[in-house]
């Protein structure tokens, strides 16, 4: 009952938050002093006025913002976000054409992340004030201080040009073909389609992105494991388990591990959140075609049906991840069901 | 349960980083030839194409995909002076110089297998006008398409145009197969730019006659164009010919290093100069037709100072371009007026040594009653134009000009947002870069006062009659000797009065593996792709 | 009402929410469910229960810190719910409170000087000077030396805390002082230092105390008379006599004889009440108490008693009184 | 020592010291302390809080973190010291032989596993159960300690239950293994009046049923005149009295002793002035020289503030650490427990 | 306090150094700008693309300029962005996040669901259109910025808000009649700034780091100011030349673990959770 009033709330919320975000792109959208008209007309088009109407007369240009507002409601309801100034493609066909190649990316890196997040997070607990501790934690530290423009560029210095042992950019190596579009995630496609060789291909593309798009939310979990596990060493209940004579493996594996990863839960939802926003970056050094790089593009050519189609997006999924994560709390932490 | 979970994604993730660790190291470095034995070029490349639709695209890379895919009557082979036949077979050109005819090659097949005919070039080249897309202006001079017969198509136009033939060469004129085409709801009626729907169809198929097809289309990602199989003419090498889109010009030039592509189309000079000696790669240089170039406004309100005639006069005199010329890389050169070297009637650029002279720059600023200077800004977009970046090359003018007390505040902008005041003509200062429409020096006249490149700079025809006389005379004008000499005398009176200050024709500069071949640039398609084979 | 009555508590309700304001299906809490009950001047009511019965909420409700549902709190012959904000503010003088955590209770980043300054300040009360004086006066009063006062909280004892608490309650000499188990936290030695101040002070400045405890023998020490609350409700009130020698409810009754006693040749027996204590959110039908009453009858589950006066003075609500 | 006192004595402490080295310095939270407890005894052990009685407990089960913390002294439990033990021995001891119940119930389990779950750990883990026999035992358990519907109490979590039942829930789970030695630390501190009666009361039955020796830690010296046989009072981290129930009330020896006893107003006094030990505990790092008592002593003469007084015997049960009685009883007489 | 921490912690005293060094080398090349070896300005065609010599100890980049000069001079300006964001971004925050705590009820309710909301607007996207919107430079890009971060400051300083009113002393304090006023700025907001300010030390380096990828991106100042992100941009165009793109990156990732450091360092100290003391 309670969870799915819960849900159910935070559902309407959803509405709220895509009414809440196209809103505030269309008010920035009007209220710029560049006209996204002449921005997409070529410089020929300009002078001709039969054009501009046209144009405007395509894309609602010249009818007033509320109108073009509601106009735009109207659609997105029925799944239509208009098309884009820039590519002059539906912007939905553009996000589910961009989209996947971004969640594959950022599930590959969350997974690296989350792995070594937390194993480096409870080897660092466990030898508290160790060496082995402080480098960990001196690790953790640059995870998330590294630009990862900067270390993008450094890692394909080194592992591709160099040394020679990691693919280049872009999502599959230039000579092979992607598989055929089914969930467009690559390696899921190829293992579809039975191609082995071209699923590690695509893997192997995936690692170095992966990684330094990781490396942030790695640190995080690291630290957040670390501190989340010495918290909870530090409660009774480990007094008591102490006290019934298990030792320390039992203790950190059955009743320490369990309570830490319920804030670490929280910082993945956190890190996944800002994957999304750290691709734009990644994408741009990587050559990786997903949102980040639309996202960019569209920005900078205030290509609004583009910018509000990607806000709207990556607006869902933050709510959507929390609401995952909300969900897994009361997964882990049985108080949660209750309260 | 959890436990279990935890221990799964462990394993999962050791196994992913194995094989991606151990095959990384054994693959990378060579590019394995496709086990069916297609041969396949991979070509990278920093692309604005949009779409792939013949009536729409109007990009600077649209053609390199359009031009293997759609015939045209004209097209180029490698000089662009003059344009030869594509499927026209010969052409005549009526006494009044308003009517083109032209006869088909026969037995010219689209992909599809439907035979071509004169009625498939009137409907291309009616949808394009009524589209009304980007492209469509160079079909503004055109009366009426008239088709006598299957393989005859006459042009009527409104006036004299000596670039017709030129214009034709566009994808604006790449000839569709109609039937295809409107099967897709393709239309060339009047309302076609809203009752046309074929767009989409045409960004991932072809419907043309070219040695290519389009096989598949990703966004930022790649085209692949596949052999077709019909083509009438001489058979391309490749099988297939892929463009990779990567932005990076650093990227291009690592995976050409790497053997992992055939072609890196967008180094800049500097990138070429790190691989000069590196094995199994050959570099390539081409005169661009690209210009780069300085708007000054004449608009007093809008440009301030800088709208002074003799300020401008001094800002020309004062700009180091022997060391712009280093920073646009080897081959680029400084045409003394906004008319590329290679086209028709254009003087030999400035010697850049003895172009700059400081003392007489700073006479004029005292005449101008600038002496001590003064403070503007200097508006240039974010993009790298043949390999070099605008900003830094803002940056040197904006050093140039301290020289004579002009300090800048450079203020970068995206294209697309800098393009509206630029188009406004709202720019005091602005550092732009142009590229001919069609390969003709009658498109540079836009330059002139009055014109619309002209009029950005708020340079009114009234500012300089003469040169506007001038101009308008050499637009309609067929003599070839006469357009000569009245382009020279306009690059002249360009010279001594103007509000632009052309700094550079770039040099292209890009890199192929050193075993294939028929890489040669053409400005207009960059590379002509079904020319392009293996050693 | 006579002379000699400070305050009147006259059928109090305080209820909290306790679902989110967007929520349809309200919930609450009845953490004081229509309690009257009237302070002496210069008595000692001392308020005894478990925890969650509400002693707490209606001790903070009769100094006004919560707005009620229902009822009145009639101080001096004065509703103070209806009293206008500058009218509340000059009341707020003539009623203090202490709080059971002395640290929680003060501010950690003001030394103990800032904390006592702060009545005054608030109530623009004497010069800067008087003010010294009178601080002074006040840590004299509650055996404080005068170099605590450049003291943070963190660096003194509870005890020493508690003292300061005691003193700020006095700043502005107010009449009642509602003390909130004032003793509990404090370790047994300390804690008779504490009640015997207090009782000090009451003689030295004529307060009214009432007194939260859920310390039985605390509350038999200091108090005049007592309140037993059970779920919210007064379940039984009278002198201290009549509640530890003569007691009527039978939770009282449970109550007393749960408390530890401290002589070993003489082991009483005791009720031991069955279970745990029912929500205040959902609390049982009748009378409250009848889920763990080993007198109850049939009635008890279902008319709710009503506190009714057994003996003078001494009033009990129970269905077998 | 002979060997018979060894038998007698179910676990027999000697000058335990425990001490914490922290960022202020070094604080000796137990000092020379001596104890012990013969089987089917229950000794209390009475103090304020920082008198080092929940670590002297600790302590036995060597349940001090160290660092900072460091143990010193013997520990015999059953003839063996505890304290040369391994740590692996030591955990065989823990929750089988020697069990402990917290003062906390609410944050002394862990809230993320069922009681059953919690209470089945040590049958499991020391007895060699299965984990059917486990939950028959359990099952049992649960019974035993009064607790209503144990089958459907076994798969609840802790915070479904009320403190009472929770605290039973501890019990149960301290009881699992048939222990022979129970410490109970404040069991009842955080309950409220007539549940702890109830707590109390459970206690006392069980103790006839299961024949441990507990021993009880409280502040609350009503607690400990109901429960227990003995009594150790500590101040200040050593034992400054001990004696059997009956006779400390009744004639306490050591001031500290007295002026706690009658400091605390009971029900069954008359109402009159109460009776006040002045001043505070001393600080641990700043302990006055000489007695620890002796700046709150009204008693105290010259040598109480010079050397501090040992535990001395002033019969065969009763000990007191004051000058006062080491003259009376006359330095030839003094038989000194240790040191 | 400071020398106690760092005596016990190497990664803090780590921080502290490297940060003290940063604002050294800022505060020193605004007040004597000749004590860098070049002019961060100075172009200098003839010697472009130099490897990394004695004479240019960074190199120099694609117009002559010093690398290592720049790196110096760039400085500055992450300094005054991080510190701007962070400042702006907190104060905007806590006022924010205090009344919501403060006041509750529905208006917390509608406050926080405001500043969720801004928290899943994807803050990159808003950064770059406020930036093209209305032209790159320092202070869009830091007003962009600061749009972005100040619900994270709502948040913890609401939690924090709504904690510290339980406290016993705001209700002493309302008992002894003081306004609300008084109370939220006496008694609540001085006891809920700890967190808040560890949020911002390890903000710091996010800040700098978002801020360095947004000049990246090419939205920060415009040339030629020596932004670092920007100056690793200008490596990414010239690819081989390695030291053009390397130092600056180095210099972001300096600051940043300076930062983040000591506001790791901080928080465990001044987590009472993380110092249990028997």
């Amino acid at each position: 009952m309670g969870l799915l009033k819960y849900t159910a709330r935070r559902l309407v919320f959803l509405a709220f938050l895509v009414i809440g975000v196209s809103l505030v792109v269309f008010v920035i959208s009007h209220s710029v002093p560049s006209d996204p008209v002449l921005a997409n007309l070529s410089q020929r088009n300009i002078d001709n006025q039969e054009m501009v109407d046209s144009f405007k007369a395509k894309w609602g240009l010249d009818k007033p913002m509320y109108t073009q507002y509601f106009i735009y409601v109207g659609n997105l309801v029925k799944g239509d976000m208009g098309t884009s100034i820039r590519t002059q493609r539906p912007v939905m066909d553009d996000l589910k054409k961009y989209f996947p190649a971004t969640i594959e990316l950022a599930i590959f890196s969350i997974i690296i992340a989350v792995f070594f997040g937390m194993l480096f997070g409870i080897i660092s607990a466990i030898k508290r004030n160790s060496a082995i501790d402080q480098i960990i934690r001196g690790i953790s530290v640059v995870g998330v201080s590294v630009p990862s423009f900067w270390l993008g560029l450094m890692f394909l210095l080194l592992f591709y040009v160099n040394l020679g042992i990691a693919p280049g950019p872009g999502r599959i190596s230039p000579y092979l073909a992607p598989p055929v579009a089914v969930t467009n995630l690559y390696v899921i496609d190829a293992l579809l389609a039975g191609d082995w060789s071209l699923a590690v291909d695509a893997l192997q593309h995936l690692l170095l992105p992966g990684l330094v798009l990781g490396s942030f939310t790695m640190g995080l979990i690291t630290r957040t494991t670390r501190s989340s596990l010495l918290e909870v060493m530090s409660l009774d209940f480990i007094r008591t388990a102490r006290a019934k004579g298990l030792t320390e493996k039992m203790i950190i594996m059955r009743h320490a591990l369990g309570n830490a990863l319920i804030p670490v839960v929280t910082v993945i939802g956190i890190g996944f959140g800002n994957l999304l926003g750290g691709m734009v970056l990644v994408e741009t050094i990587f050559a990786w075609p997903g949102i980040g790089q639309y996202a960019y593009k569209a920005a900078g050519n205030l290509d609004f049906p583009a910018i509000i189609g990607v806000s709207i997006l990556i607006s869902i999924n933050y709510v959507v991840i929390n609401l995952i994560v909300d969900l897994l709390y009361g997964i882990l932490d049985p108080r949660v069901r209750y309260n | 349960m959890r436990k279990n979970y935890g221990i799964l994604l462990a394993l999962l993730t050791v196994v992913l980083l194995f094989a991606a660790g151990c095959g990384g190291s054994k693959d990378a470095g060579t590019k394995p030839e496709a086990a069916d034995g297609t041969k396949q070029l991979i070509m990278a490349l920093d692309p604005d194409y949009e779409t792939f639709d013949p009536g729409l695209a109007y990009e600077v890379y649209a053609l390199l995909v359009l031009h293997p895919v759609y015939d045209t009557l004209m097209q180029f082979e490698d000089n662009l002076d003059a344009p030869i036949y594509g499927i026209a077979e010969s052409h005549e050109l009526s006494k009044d110089g308003l009517s083109y005819t032209f006869k088909l090659r026969k037995g010219i097949k689209f992909a599809g297998g439907n035979a071509l005919t004169s009625q498939d070039v009137k409907w291309s080249a009616e949808r394009s006008m009524n589209l009304k897309g980007n492209g469509a202006f160079l079909a503004d001079g055109i009366k009426s398409i008239e088709t006598p017969d299957s393989d005859t198509v006459v042009f009527n136009l409104k006036g004299q145009d000596a670039s017709f033939l030129t214009k034709l060469t566009y994808n604006a004129f790449g000839v569709i197969d109609s039937k295809v085409a409107m099967e897709n709801e393709a239309t060339n009626a009047v309302d076609a730019n809203t009752a046309d729907k074929a767009k989409l169809w045409f960004d991932t198929h072809s419907a043309g006659s070219g040695p290519y097809v389009i096989e598949s289309y990703t966004p930022k990602v790649e085209v692949v164009l596949a052999r077709n199989k019909n083509y009438w003419g001489k058979a391309p090498y490749y099988d297939k010919v892929v463009l990779k889109a990567i932005s990076d010009p650093g990227t291009q030039l690592m995976m050409l290093e790497k053997g992992d592509i055939d072609i890196a189309f967008n180094l800049g000079p500097e990138h070429v100069k790190q691989i000069q000696d590196k094995p199994g790669i050959e570099i390539k240089k081409a005169q661009s037709m690209t210009l780069t170039f300085l708007l000054m406004n004449r608009d007093p309100k809008i440009g301030g100072p800088i709208a002074n005639p003799d300020v401008q006069k001094a800002i020309r005199l004062v700009l180091d371009y022997q060391g712009m010329q280093t920073i646009a890389g080897e081959g680029s050169i400084t045409p003394v007026a906004p008319f590329q070297v290679g086209f028709l009637g254009t003087l030999p650029p400035r010697d850049p040594k003895t172009a700059q002279n400081i003392e007489k720059a700073k006479e004029l600023m005292k005449k101008a009653g600038y002496e001590k200077g003064f403070k503007t800004t200097l508006e240039v977009a974010t993009l790298a134009v043949e390999g070099m970046d605008l900003p830094t090359l803002a940056q040197k003018i904006q050093n140039d000009l301290l020289q004579i007390g002009i300090e800048t505040e450079i203020k970068t902008s995206d294209i697309m947002v800098a393009l509206d005041p630029y188009r406004k003509g709202t720019q005091a200062l602005s550092l732009w870069y142009w590229g001919p429409d069609y390969p003709d020096p009658n498109t540079q006249l836009a330059f002139l006062p009055g014109n619309p490149v002209g009029l950005r700079a708020n340079w009114t025809a009234d500012m300089n009659p003469e040169l506007a006389e001038l101009g308008k005379k050499a637009a309609v004008e067929v003599d070839k000797a006469t357009r000569v000499k009245n382009l020279e005398e306009i690059q002249k009176m360009m010279d001594e009065d103007s509000a632009f200050d052309v700094l550079l024709q770039h040099a292209r500069h890009y890199a192929t593996r050193d075993n294939i071949q028929g890489t040669d640039y053409i400005d207009l398609y960059k590379i002509d792709l079904k020319d392009v084979s293996a050693k | 009402m006579d002379d000699s009555v400070l305050v009147q508590v006259q059928n109090l309700k305080m209820y909290f929410q306790t679902e989110g304001s967007f929520s349809f299906s309200k919930k609450y809490i009845k953490a004081v469910d229509d309690v009257s009950f009237n302070l002496f001047k210069g008595e000692t009511f001392g308020l005894v229960g478990e925890s969650g019965c509400g002693k707490s909420t209606l001790g903070r409700t009769v100094l006004g810190l919560y707005k009620p549902n229902a009822g009145k709190v009639i101080f001096e012959g004065e509703n103070i719910f209806s009293l206008k904000n500058k009218r509340m503010k000059e009341m707020r003088k003539k009623m203090q409170l202490i709080f059971q955590d002395p640290s929680a209770s003060l501010n950690p980043r003001k030394t103990i000087a800032d904390i006592l300054n702060e009545p005054f300040h608030i109530h623009q009360v004497g010069t800067k000077t008087e003010r010294k004086a009178k601080i002074k006066d006040l840590m004299d009063r509650v055996g404080l030396s005068e170099y605590h006062l450049s003291r943070y909280p963190h660096e003194m004892s509870g005890g020493q805390k508690q003292r300061v608490g005691i003193a700020r309650a006095l700043a502005l000499n107010p009449k009642l002082i509602i003390c909130d188990e004032p003793v509990s936290a404090l370790d047994v030695s300390i804690q008779a230092q504490v009640i015997n101040l207090l009782e000090d002070l009451q003689k030295e400045y004529d307060l009214t105390y009432l007194f939260i405890s859920h310390n039985l023998s605390v509350v038999h020490h200091i108090c005049n008379r007592v309140g037993v609350m059970y779920l919210g409700k007064l379940v039984e009130t009278g002198n201290h006599e009549d509640i530890y020698r003569n007691t009527l409810h039978p939770y009282a009754k449970a109550l007393i004889s749960a408390i530890p006693h401290t002589d070993p040749d003489n082991p009483k027996d005791r009720i031991l009440l069955k279970g745990d204590v029912p929500s205040p959110a959902n609390p049982p039908s009748g009378c409250r108490f009848h889920t763990r009453c080993p007198e109850r009858t049939d009635l008890c589950s279902q008319a709710e008693p009503q506190l009714k006066e057994v003996f003078p003075g001494h009033f009990a609500a129970c269905h077998l009184c | 020592m002979s060997d018979d006192l060894l038998d007698k004595d179910l676990l027999r402490i000697s000058n335990l010291n425990v001490q914490f080295r922290t960022s202020e310095g070094v604080f000796k939270a137990v000092r020379d302390v001596s104890i012990s407890i013969r089987s089917g005894e229950t000794l209390g052990i009475v103090g304020e809080s920082g008198s080092g009685k929940s670590v002297t407990a600790l302590s036995i089960m060597n349940l001090i973190p160290n660092p900072p913390g460091e143990i010193k002294g013997d520990i015999f439990f059953n003839g063996q010291n505890l304290r040369e033990m391994s740590l692996e021995e030591v955990r065989k001891v823990r929750g089988n032989e020697i069990s402990m119940i917290f003062q906390e119930p609410m944050t002394s389990l862990n809230p993320i596993h069922t009681c059953g779950k919690q209470i089945m750990e040590p049958l499991l883990l020391h007895k060699g159960f299965t984990k059917h026999e486990a939950k028959a035992r359990t099952i049992e358990l649960l019974k035993m300690v009064g607790i209503p519907l144990p089958e459907q109490r076994f798969k609840e979590y802790p915070h479904q239950l009320s403190g009472g039942m929770r605290q039973r829930i501890m019990i149960a789970m301290a009881l699992a293994c048939r222990p022979k030695l129970l410490l109970a630390d404040e069991p009842t501190t955080a309950l409220d009046v007539t549940i702890q009666a109830q707590i109390l009361e459970l206690m006392k039955n069980l103790r006839n049923e299961i024949d441990s020796a507990i021993i009880m830690i409280t502040h609350d010296l009503g607690i400990i005149t109901e429960m227990c046989h003995s009594v150790a009072v500590m101040y200040a981290g050593q034992v400054v009295e001990s004696s059997p129930l009956k006779e400390l009330i009744r004639e306490p020896l050591h001031p500290y002793t007295e002026g706690l006893l009658r400091s605390i107003p009971t029900i069954t006094k008359e109402k009159q002035r109460l009776y006040t030990i002045d001043g505070t505990v001393p600080s641990p790092f700043n302990m006055p020289p000489g007695c620890s008592f002796q700046p709150r002593c009204k008693y105290s003469n010259a040598i109480c503030s010079e050397q501090t007084p040992d535990l001395i015997h002033v019969s065969e049960e009763r000990a007191v650490r004051c000058w006062r009685h080491a003259e009376n009883i006359g330095i030839g007489n003094r038989s000194v427990l240790h040191g | 306090m400071l020398l106690r921490i760092m005596k016990n912690n190497l990664l803090f005293s780590i921080g502290i150094i490297v940060c003290a060094l940063w604002i050294l080398i800022a505060i020193v090349t605004v007040l004597v700008p000749s004590i860098t070896p070049y002019s961060y300005l100075a172009q200098d065609l003839a010697n472009r693309f130099q490897a990394p010599s004695s004479a240019h100890w960074f190199g120099t980049d694609s117009i002559g300029r010093d690398v290592f000069s720049r790196v110096l001079v760039g400085s500055r300006i992450s300094l005054i962005a991080g510190l701007i964001t962070i400042a702006l971004a907190s104060l905007m925050g806590m006022i924010y996040g205090g009344i919501a705590g403060y006041i509750g009820g529905l208006t917390d309710e509608i406050m926080m669901r405001i500043s969720e909301m801004v928290m899943a607007f994807p803050g990159i996207i808003l950064a770059m259109t406020i930036a093209a919107a209305l032209g790159p430079s320092l202070h869009n890009t830091l007003l962009a910025m600061v749009i972005i971060w100040w619900p994270n400051y709502a948040r913890v300083m609401r939690s924090m808000v709504i904690a510290n009113k339980e406290n016993e002393y705001v209700e002493a304090a309302k008992s002894l009649g003081a306004s609300h006023f008084r109370i939220f700025f006496n008694e609540i907001m001085p006891n809920s700034l700890g967190p808040v300010l560890v949020l911002a030390t390890l903000d710091f380096g996010n800040a700098i780091l978002l801020f360095s990828g947004l000049s990246f991106l090419g939205l920060g100042s415009p040339p030629p100011t020596p932004e670092w992100g920007a100056m690793v941009a200008d490596g990414v165009l010239n690819f081989n030349y390695w030291w053009i793109g390397t130092f600056p990156g180095l210099a972001i990732l300096t600051m940043s673990v300076g930062t983040n450091f000591i506001g790791d360092s901080l928080r465990d100290f001044l987590d009472p959770r993380l110092r249990k003391e028997i």
